[in-house]
């Protein structure tokens, strides 16, 4: 099953399983059923439950707000999490703040398909954790397996806390598992998930990442004979700080992966959440591999410049384990 | 004209709403308030006729001036003190304050401060109640100033409330002012109400001194929101007699204005004593009541705990445990 | 009935513009262009008439579907293989692509993605010019299409152009479909000209089929708004007769829509060729010319080099020292 | 003279000065001058530069990009820093993104009255700078003093890319000093400024926190006999890393202390940039005081309980110093 399969699966199940849910976004009603075709086939299986919005992004999150309070159980989806920074009062504002200020909560879901692609350019490749768990009140998830994009969109609608999801459009078509529902194993919505045990140093990535972070985890058992652990985060907000220092406490060393802007965001949080309460063990420096601070570049060649890639993680991980 | 006993029920809520407010103000210069006061002086004719068609069960989003619709929806002078005091009894919890207050479960929305960001939540309610077979004939009532008219919040809560056709009534009252700036800099066309048909509204204008005229144009709008006739805008033509907080001298506004826009008040206790629909002891034990029904209310929330940092709860999340959160059937 | 060069100098626009779309289409089959490609077809006679209503020293916002204004502007076959190609010689030195393209001092503004947020730049090109007394009769032209317009950022926008009464022609393209998505699920008025008088815009409506058409409402658009009329609006009535990008193939499309909208492009060949404007062999002339005029442009694009990483710089900031940068008079 | 007569002031220059200069905000011009009363006189002598702007913040962020890419100097003035919110994708995506997608500066001014005061409530009384610096291209300064208030305003005009001033709205009314600009000393515009010289531990901080510090500063010396350094960071976004690791290569201990939110933002890339690149000088884990993860509260005592107070700041302290 395909990542995007995955959602797709899930979406179903949300429908049929939970009344009170309704899907909203740009053209995700049949017969086009989403720009990513993560809707294809719902609307026509539950008619009425899948609309098509205007081209009204703050409305969109206004809208599940009111929804949500009601008593519904709506999910909207972006087209490109860029296009979310519309919505920006409205999820930092208005969603995370409500529970807090009223006591009543607000169970809404956010898909946003995140992340680069060649050729995207500076607006359809944006990450944008950075701003949704700056602010208090947003749960935000970035499944970057396949069983985890079926069960964390899943669990996002069993919350009753407003849930960001950062879905990757690269891992859309390009991940592929034999996963099976009935079977997988099903991890809590906060969880971290140690995705390779390693001795020598820890790579804490999330979304698309963790597979680069595999790869060069594998790269560096097999060249190097060093033994990276690999954290996926999960869950950015709140983070499991439990699993993050327990892996720090194993390894010693922090190596932090993530194709988002480099100035503040998840990886200065897990950095800084590392050195104030994990400095005793930690036998070298923490560092990050970010994206270039500049927007997120069109041409393929620049692109692959600007993110961290393997040879990078690699080099990063030799430095940090030889410190 | 509308039948007497509406009539004097408007007169009531305006009354009601004007010693709230006066009650409010004098709490701001005695300092008992922290933060800004705002007042709802010269709109209650407006706010009031609105919030008298709203019936349990609809949602109203209020604007910063609706102390005359909310009191007639069912606030109390009691919820009004207790979140301007920030009691730990009151809708906020001392969380947040002054016109903040709402309550989800009374259809009274705690709106955010930036203009214009309740009217999808409204949208969202109704579409909500449409999806899961209750929406009956209940509406949503959106207020709003003329200088919030112009945020794109508002203006793609109306693209979809238009595509939607919910049963809204978008209650527009133009002050003259938005803050200091005139009415000349928030538009330029005629009147809000050549900003309807875009989006696919009725439109009913009114004149917003004129308490008669308020209810008129408001019975019409929410009766067609309720019967399915689509969404419905109300412009009110009337001056801010306030500044824009009760730190705002309204300097700005020029004496002629003053003299163009009467107390929709006063004018109206005027023509219900001159048409014999309330006596001129009504009115003065009207006022008395109602003074004292706001001051039994501050006395009330004045007796009442505060918000307190050292026990009530910081948690942002309502869910106790996220880190085991699981989707189960 | 426009003078007979305009309209064969809008045909020629508008084969260009077709052969260019054309090309960018099979570049991008043959997956010689990262990322999306969006084509403007059946959008050429409007588009390309409002880009010859524009003159040097005016400032354009284009939106996704304007090659042809694009070229009546002053936009070349050359600058667009550049730029889809991601070469370090084109406008956007490969950072951003496909019709985000534009250049600052051509007055052709290259577009962010999000829909609507560059209507507010083109009026304070505007407002500086007026305050700096340059603005003379040059214009601002903002396009759009039906599904932007319910965008929070043009609407503010509009109301600042309304406000202060600025030079503004929006061209709004009412294709049927903002991507998948009919008109009827993007405004519930008539057609979008109902939305002028709310901002204060003038409004012309065209049959954005028909070139004439086109060519006379906007005229008429652009004259007034020089002549210090205040903003208009255009609304063309047409249909998309492409996908939303090459990716799309539209079949969401009914085809009772189709055949309801012609091609503008052979009617007007065909109008021109009837009335003796243009003979058969020019307009087989002009294709051929336009053709290889974009061969052309293709193969000095392709000759040039690409974006490096290696060499070209990544800085954000234009200061070289903001460290010690400061105010000095 | 007070700060926000050093802002007055500044803006009167600037109109006097720099003729391509005008200002867009709410309420800005006269007789009314602004909420804060910031530009209070200066539409009556500069007529026509002084501009009303309709309730649109999004539009004011986008006028202001193009008239800086025509040639002009805007100033924009929000209310209150929270509604910026609203122009969150033109300030992100546009204004921050322009030079480097086209080649072409964008000298804009933004004009943000921050921070908290009592009964402001979550709406009216945050700090924007941790979504502000997140995103690559904006320039964010944050004065506390008097002569910042004045210089980094004109510093800010001068500069050719997009500039944000966090303006504390605790001081504008509450700080006072006998600034003469003739005289005063002028950092650049991205400086760090030391207000105060110790030997024990570095207290970095900003905006109206600055002042919490330099009390809490006092208190540990003449109380605990603990000298502390006091960092202004001044300028968020570039940071004056050099200035930053010299400090704490003085003091070996850092404390990070701001009003904004807990996570990410400023707070977290200062401390990961001591972590990653002065890990060799730390003799204690580096150790951030923030607000509270919630909104800001309205009520008094609770908003007195978000912030980190002087007695939090110098417990902190101690045990930094302890360590
Ligand atoms: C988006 C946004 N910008 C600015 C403000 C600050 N503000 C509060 S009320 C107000 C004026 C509102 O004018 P109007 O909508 O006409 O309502 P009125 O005060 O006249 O009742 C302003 C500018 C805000 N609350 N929200
Ligand atoms: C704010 C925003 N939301 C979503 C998108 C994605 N998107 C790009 S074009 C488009 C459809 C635009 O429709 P319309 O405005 O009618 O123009 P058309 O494509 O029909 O020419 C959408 C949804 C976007 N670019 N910006
Ligand atoms: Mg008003
Ligand atoms: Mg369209």
């Amino acid at each position: 099953m395909k990542y995007l399969e995955a959602i797709r699966l899930a979406l179903g199940e949300i429908l049929a399983e939970e009344p009170r849910a309704f899907f909203y976004g740009q053209d995700i009603a049949g017969p086009f059923g989403g720009a990513f075709k993560a809707t294809k086939g719902l609307s026509e299986r539950f008619p009425g439950r899948v609309l098509n919005s205007p081209i009204v992004e703050d409305a969109m999150a206004g809208l599940a707000i009111g929804a949500a309070m009601e008593g519904a159980r709506p999910i909207i989806e972006y087209q490109f999490a860029d296009f979310a920074s519309i919505a920006f009062n409205q999820l930092v504002n208005h969603a995370a703040t409500t529970y807090w200020r009223t006591g009543r909560s607000c169970p809404l879901v956010i898909r946003l398909p995140v992340g680069g692609t060649p050729g995207g350019g500076p607006f359809h490749c944006q990450m944008p954790e950075g701003w949704l768990t700056h602010h208090p009140g947003l749960v935000v998830v970035a499944p970057a397996t396949v069983a985890d994009a079926y069960f964390m969109l899943k669990d996002a609608v069993a919350c009753r806390d407003p849930v960001c999801v950062l879905e990757h459009k690269y891992l859309y078509y390009h991940l592929e598992s034999d996963f099976d529902p009935a079977t997988a194993e099903h991890l809590g919505l906060g969880r971290a998930a140690l995705r390779r045990r390693g001795e020598d140093l820890t790579i804490i990535s999330w979304s698309g990442m963790v597979h680069r972070a595999l790869a060069a985890a594998a790269e560096l058992e097999s060249a190097h004979g060093i033994a990276a652990e690999v954290l996926d985060l999960r869950c950015l907000k709140p983070l499991d700080a439990e699993s993050i220092l327990a892996s720090l406490a194993h390894t010693g060393r922090v190596l932090i992966v993530h194709e988002g802007f480099p100035y503040g965001g998840v990886a200065a949080e897990v950095l800084a959440l590392c050195c104030e309460r994990g400095f005793a063990w930690l036998d070298a420096p923490p560092q990050r591999l970010s994206a270039r601070d500049t927007p997120v570049p069109f041409h393929p060649d620049l692109f692959a410049a600007y993110l961290p890639d393997e040879r990078a993680i690699v080099q990063a991980a030799l430095e940090l384990a030889s410190f | 004209m509308s039948d007497p006993e509406l009539r004097r029920r408007l007169y009531r809520v305006m009354v009601l709403a004007r010693a709230c407010d006066d009650r409010v103000a004098a709490l701001k210069a005695q300092g008992e308030i922290a933060g800004s006061a705002f007042l709802g002086r010269g709109q209650e004719a407006f706010s009031g006729a609105a919030g008298l068609c709203l019936r349990p069960g609809d949602v109203f989003a209020p604007a910063i001036r609706d102390q005359a619709a909310r009191l007639a929806f069912g606030e109390t002078p009691l919820d009004v003190m207790r979140v301007v005091l920030g009691r730990r009894t009151g809708w906020m919890r001392g969380r947040d304050g002054n016109i903040h207050r709402g309550d989800w479960s009374r259809g009274i929305l705690p709106f955010i401060s930036h203009l214009g960001a309740m009217a999808a939540p409204v949208a969202g309610v109704l579409l909500a109640r449409r999806l899961g077979g209750r929406l009956g004939d209940t509406v949503g009532a959106i207020a709003i100033g003329e200088g919030g008219m112009n945020t794109g919040a508002l203006h793609e809560a109306l693209v979809v409330i238009g595509v939607e056709r919910l049963p809204v009534v978008l209650l527009v009252a133009d002050n003259c002012y938005a803050y200091s700036t005139p009415r000349e800099r928030s538009y330029a066309c005629r009147d809000l109400a050549e900003r309807a048909a875009g989006y696919g509204f009725a439109a009913q204008r009114c004149d917003g001194t004129d308490a008669d005229d308020c209810l008129r144009a408001c019975q019409a709008a929410f009766a067609a929101a309720r019967r399915g006739s689509g969404p419905q805008m109300v412009v009110a033509d009337l001056l801010r007699l306030a500044g824009h907080g009760t730190h705002d001298d309204a300097s700005y506004v020029p004496a002629e204005l003053r003299s163009r826009y009467g107390d929709c008040l006063p004018l109206f206790e005027r023509t219900l004593i001159r048409e014999g629909v309330l006596s001129a002891e009504e009115a003065e034990r009207t006022r008395a009541q109602c003074r004292a029904e706001v001051e039994a209310a501050l006395q009330q929330a004045r007796s009442e705990p505060a918000a307190d940092a050292a026990t009530d709860e910081w948690r942002v999340y309502s869910e106790s445990d996220l880190l085991n959160l699981r989707w189960r059937r």
